[in-house]
């Protein structure tokens, strides 16, 4: 691969974390509220396939998706001011953080259901297919999803119809608190595809360049008419997947959290105000970034140096974004009602 | 120039007219294509439009009418059948989380031209699970849209308006109404989607109903005029919005309100319709606005037992009767 | 397998297809309305897997149940009642063709939500294996049922606890207009458990014998503590299942119910109150009767005169189910309430 | 002897004692157990009955709704947790079409004492399919019960009551009372399960409402006293049934009613509560019978829209004022 790709890749994914890791500060700030499902850990996933993807493709995403929209090109200023609910946001401060929209990035948005992007993705590749355009859907979701009804369902239509949809799997090896032998019959995803005659394959996602790589073929495959494909790409949250005994299974942080009794602030557990120290990060086990730079250290493509240069950078970008979400103005409730209303056209109701 | 046609045949026809007109429609369910459709609706559309066009599903009722919100994401017009509503609890998640919500959710960016056809109602003898009816529950999603059509004129405008429009709209067809006759002068300027009609003018009693209902009601409307009592009767057509104005111009003039629904009573369509009029018309009414529903009770297989749990044209006379005499006598 | 199994395999498959036949006719006459799902061509399915059954094993059925709940033991009388409406019927007539509930002999139900099955079937089996019996459930369920979502749920979670239940699909390569390849990404239905790790097997389901051998190995193996296993029964309704252009896929009969124009009699084309003569059944394909009379024919289990004597007894059973459903009593609303209420003790609700 | 706590705390309490008590109780839902909870409902109770009886499942609702059905027929007592609201449009099958009618259709052979709880309603910044209301779906599914507990006391009251009865209920909690706390005292003998509470009496206006609302329409009530309007508070507690003899005793002395909900407006439970009293109370009523209820918007993010979505305890008081005026004015 090109050095200019990789370190293109670097960039985002360092951006990803700075990003990330401002959101969770922004939230213990309350800036932010609600639901924050953070990304870090899984950077090289959301990096590796967005970029083997076209501007033509689609993305479909869940609640987990801030980085699936910086990625695809969504201004991190757009994406922070949308976190903090604000008229500037992606969404108009209507969706917040588990539902960012981009039309013209063909970033068909982020889902809250669990299970919800396979149809949508599906319903999308369809049209796609209907009309013979070389276009394709990316579908993300994670290891608890493949247990909703709705990817059965989908993955059947999709195979049957010949449907161009990438559907990709962000195996973190946990639902919430559920680690995946604990969820799922198989624990394989990839081998999940058997039942509906869909090419699947695993990769290993703390390789930003074999997800790349997957993901090019996947996507080419796609193209040259083979219908759906899906991967199964294996990463980690910051909160680890290894764990035996129910009391030594989750990380300080996770506990910290589940700890705290303020009624606002706790809701679900999956909000996590507390971010963990880059200390804590590396105890978990390997980091897809470090992975990243140590291949680009060993080509020569980069210098320590450079790299602390594009963190800078990357901090610079976030400051930034935060700056201008703080900048923008509240929606009022007209903008509510427009937005519930911008299906009218001058049509008479009654 | 109306010339008399099968509520089906109506539906047919809108379906197709829009498909010719417009490449970015097409039908989606089960049956629909090959099989002709479960009530003949899509019938000959298949051999006419194609596979792509009229696309038999699995039974998925979750996963395609999800495929259908994907499809109007992207500027398709996807027309989903759900061969009964029944089925539709399995796809509340796509039309309540997903069609109704991401147009406001995604801050306006994303129009949802979807339109969602389900046949419904109390048929004969289907059962509890086949007699299901969903009225409130889809009311009750904002953003959505209702409408109820209870003439093959209807149908043919309502679906067509449904079709074009940019809004996520169900249309509730009722069962027993597919095979009842009716005009249909196709070259009629369309009322507008959402305003109720006054099928029959009145001075005695306001009656407000919808869908089959509807007929059952103009029945009982014309027995009652043979006793002196005028029943102004008023079908809804639409669901959400309701015109409320035309249902509070009428009450202004007859003082009375009796809303006739099939739906359960409890908690049921008629509980909004007598609870906003109530709260609008209340110093015009001379009497309490009644509700006469179907029990609140799963539907018995049991023929008799099931007639006796929805309206017909007699408790409809009844209830009529009551609710101007219980102003009378107080 | 011993002659007098057979012989009263025979008798079930007589007897249910006779029931079948007169259920048509008494559809015809406006004694049963509603759905009506006919079974015949696929009695070895219900007759092979239920002699295979203890009676401690709980069956959990479709629409199409008439004859699983015969076979189970439920007798004509109570059936056909219940098919009449009446207040004798298994369902008091609450429930009528597609309902079917027989507490006593373990029969849970007949449900018209295509998919229903699975989840019940894994609540019971759930209920076993906490209780740590000996007892199997028995799931039926169609080939388009494959597709529902909780079919995906339910087999992951039966296999992820390793529950005690036996999967049955009674693939007649039908949904209702649809044949499977138009339905299935994957047309082996067997071939879909693989992504639970459920063990499958194909049987042929005009061969009694081989379904009863199937299901008395599988049901032992879920004795044996390995969990769910899953059985696909190829069969066949009357109508045929081999077809290629859109225009004579369709067996007269079918035709003729679809052409029919009354609104009461019409409603989904799924009621076929027309019954097809024994030649047109001939026509379609071989008979799963024929084929065990063959087999005790050649094995001299039997004379012809024996299978005429035996359907005669059949139509006799099925002659009095019609008369004793006849003279039962309709129900009253109280009786409707009554049901509704068989929930409440002494307990003051409000 | 009353001690305060939370509300999850009640709930916990309640669900140890009636697993204790009962080997036919078992949990199912999603983190219920290893994990403790999504809101810590089920804390302790994986470590203490093992993980038969409190079962994580997979993210599969409309399946381990079913299994919780089907477990029901059996004779066990199943408390499926929903971890929100949110996500049980997956399970309304199951709930509707299963739960609710296989009693009946089953010519009432199979009693059905499942007990379904979920988490719901705004909550803060949840977004549109975070803060899904169901209140009117469930109360027309004839067949089911309803329980909106809004104190520890009747949380434990009421969920210990739904594990012993053989109806299958539903229990609505709402996720900002989880932490909220009051006094429990669990040796008192419960009232009956639908019964409505009296939670203030006052003679201007009567006030019914339910779960969160009746929280802050106490402490709008208290405002109003200061102001010389007496409210009469009645917290429902049960939407299905309703407990009408408690509403219209309170209607019939103060002449005025006003009822609050989170829920939509349009359709939402209000409805039924105001159509059906409305008809009671026609001749007892003053005023119009009024609804204060949710927007009929899908829940904005944005966390002042949000606010303004629902009621607050000033707008509660507005709407108060308004309908004991209304009546005045005419
Ligand atoms: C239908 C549904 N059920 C439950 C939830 C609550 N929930 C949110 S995230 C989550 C876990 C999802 O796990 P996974 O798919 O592995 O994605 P991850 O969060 O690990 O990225 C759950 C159960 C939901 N949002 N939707
Ligand atoms: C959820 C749902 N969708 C649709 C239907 C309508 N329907 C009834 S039977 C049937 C076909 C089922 O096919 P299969 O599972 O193969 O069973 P078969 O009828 O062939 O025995 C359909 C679509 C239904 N009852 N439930
Ligand atoms: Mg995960
Ligand atoms: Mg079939």
């Amino acid at each position: 691969m090109k050095r200019d790709n990789l370190i293109s890749m670097l960039h985002d994914m360092l951006l990803a974390r700075a990003f990330e890791e401002r959101a969770a500060i922004e939230y213990t700030r309350g800036n932010i509220a609600g639901f924050l499902h953070l990304y870090p850990g899984e950077e090289a996933v959301a990096v590796g396939v967005l970029h083997a993807a076209e501007p033509s493709d689609y993305i479909v995403s869940t609640y987990r998706e801030h980085i699936h929209a910086l990625v695809r090109g969504v201004p991190a200023n757009i994406v922070m001011a949308e976190l903090f609910g604000r008229r500037d946001g992606c969404s108009k401060g209507m969706g917040g953080s588990m539902h960012l929209f981009d039309r013209e990035r063909r970033f068909m948005g982020g889902y809250g259901i669990v299970g919800e992007t396979y149809p949508v993705a599906t319903g999308i590749a369809y049209t796609i297919a209907m009309q013979e355009l070389p276009e394709a859907v990316i579908c993300f979701f994670g290891d608890g999803a493949v247990n909703q009804g709705t990817f059965h369902e989908s993955l059947n239509m999709a195979s049957l119809w010949n449907l161009p949809v990438l559907f990709v799997c962000e195996n973190n090896r946990y639902q919430i608190g559920t680690e995946i032998h604990r969820h799922s019959a198989v624990t394989n995803v990839y081998k999940r595809a058997c039942g509906y005659r869909i090419p699947a394959e695993y990769v290993n996602g703390m390789d930003v360049l074999a997800v790349y790589q997957a993901t090019q073929s996947a996507l080419q495959r796609i193209r040259e008419g083979t219908g759906p494909q899906l991967l199964e790409i294996e990463t980690y949250r910051f909160r680890g997947h290894s764990m035996s005994d129910p009391g030594s299974y989750r990380p300080k942080v996770e506990v910290q959290a589940f700890k705290d009794e303020d009624p606002v602030t706790i809701v679900l557990e999956e909000s996590i105000p507390n971010y963990p120290t880059e200390e804590q990060i590396h105890a978990v086990g390997e980091d897809n970034i470090a992975h990243l730079t140590g291949h680009l250290h060993r080509e020569g493509y980069i210098q320590p140096e450079g790299v602390i240069l594009m963190k800078k950078e990357a901090d610079k970008t976030v400051n930034h974004a935060v700056e201008y979400a703080q900048q923008s103005p509240e929606p009022g409730m007209e903008d509510a009602w427009k937005a519930l209303n911008c299906n009218r056209g001058k049509e008479v109701l009654i | 120039m109306a010339a008399d046609i099968l509520l089906w045949e109506a539906l047919n026809k809108a379906l197709n007219v829009e498909m010719a007109a417009d490449d970015s429609v097409f039908i989606l369910g089960e049956d629909v294509g090959l099989y002709g459709g479960s009530y003949r609706v899509t019938q000959d559309l298949y051999a006419k439009y194609g596979e792509w066009r009229v696309r038999d599903t699995p039974i998925s009722e979750g996963g395609f009418t999800g495929l259908g919100v994907g499809a109007a994401m992207v500027g398709m017009r996807p027309v989903v059948e759900i061969m009964t509503i029944n089925f539709a609890l399995l796809a509340l998640d796509a039309i309540i989380n997903m069609a109704a919500k991401i147009p406001f959710m995604s801050g306006g960016q994303f129009p949802m031209p979807l339109v969602i056809r389900m046949p419904g109602g109390v048929a004969k003898q289907l059962a509890a699970q086949h007699s299901q009816r969903l009225e409130h529950t889809l009311m009750n999603a904002p953003g959505l849209r209702i409408a109820v059509p209870s003439t093959p004129q209807d149908a043919w405008w309502q679906l067509r308006q449904a079709i074009r429009s940019n809004e996520p709209i169900v249309l509730l067809e009722h069962e027993l109404l597919y095979f009842s006759k009716g005009p249909l002068d196709a070259a009629l300027e369309p009322i507008p989607m959402h305003r109720a009609v006054v099928r029959r003018p009145g001075r005695d009693l306001t009656l407000v109903t919808y869908s089959r209902m509807a007929v059952l009601v103009l029945q009982a409307a014309k027995r009652l005029s043979a006793e002196g009592i005028e029943v102004e009767v008023i079908d809804l057509r639409s669901l959400s919005p309701i015109d409320w104005d035309t249902c509070t111009g009428s009450i202004q003039k007859t003082h009375h309100l009796l809303v006739v629904e099939e739906d359960c009573g409890f908690a049921g369509a008629g509980a909004e319709i007598v609870a906003t009029l109530s709260e609008r018309c209340f110093y015009e009414l001379d009497a309490p606005a009644r509700r006469h529903a179907g029990l609140n009770l799963p539907t018995p297989y049991n023929g008799a037992l099931e007639s006796a749990s929805i309206p017909t044209v007699s408790t409809i006379m009844d209830a009529a009767r009551h609710t101007i005499l219980s102003g009378e006598t107080s």
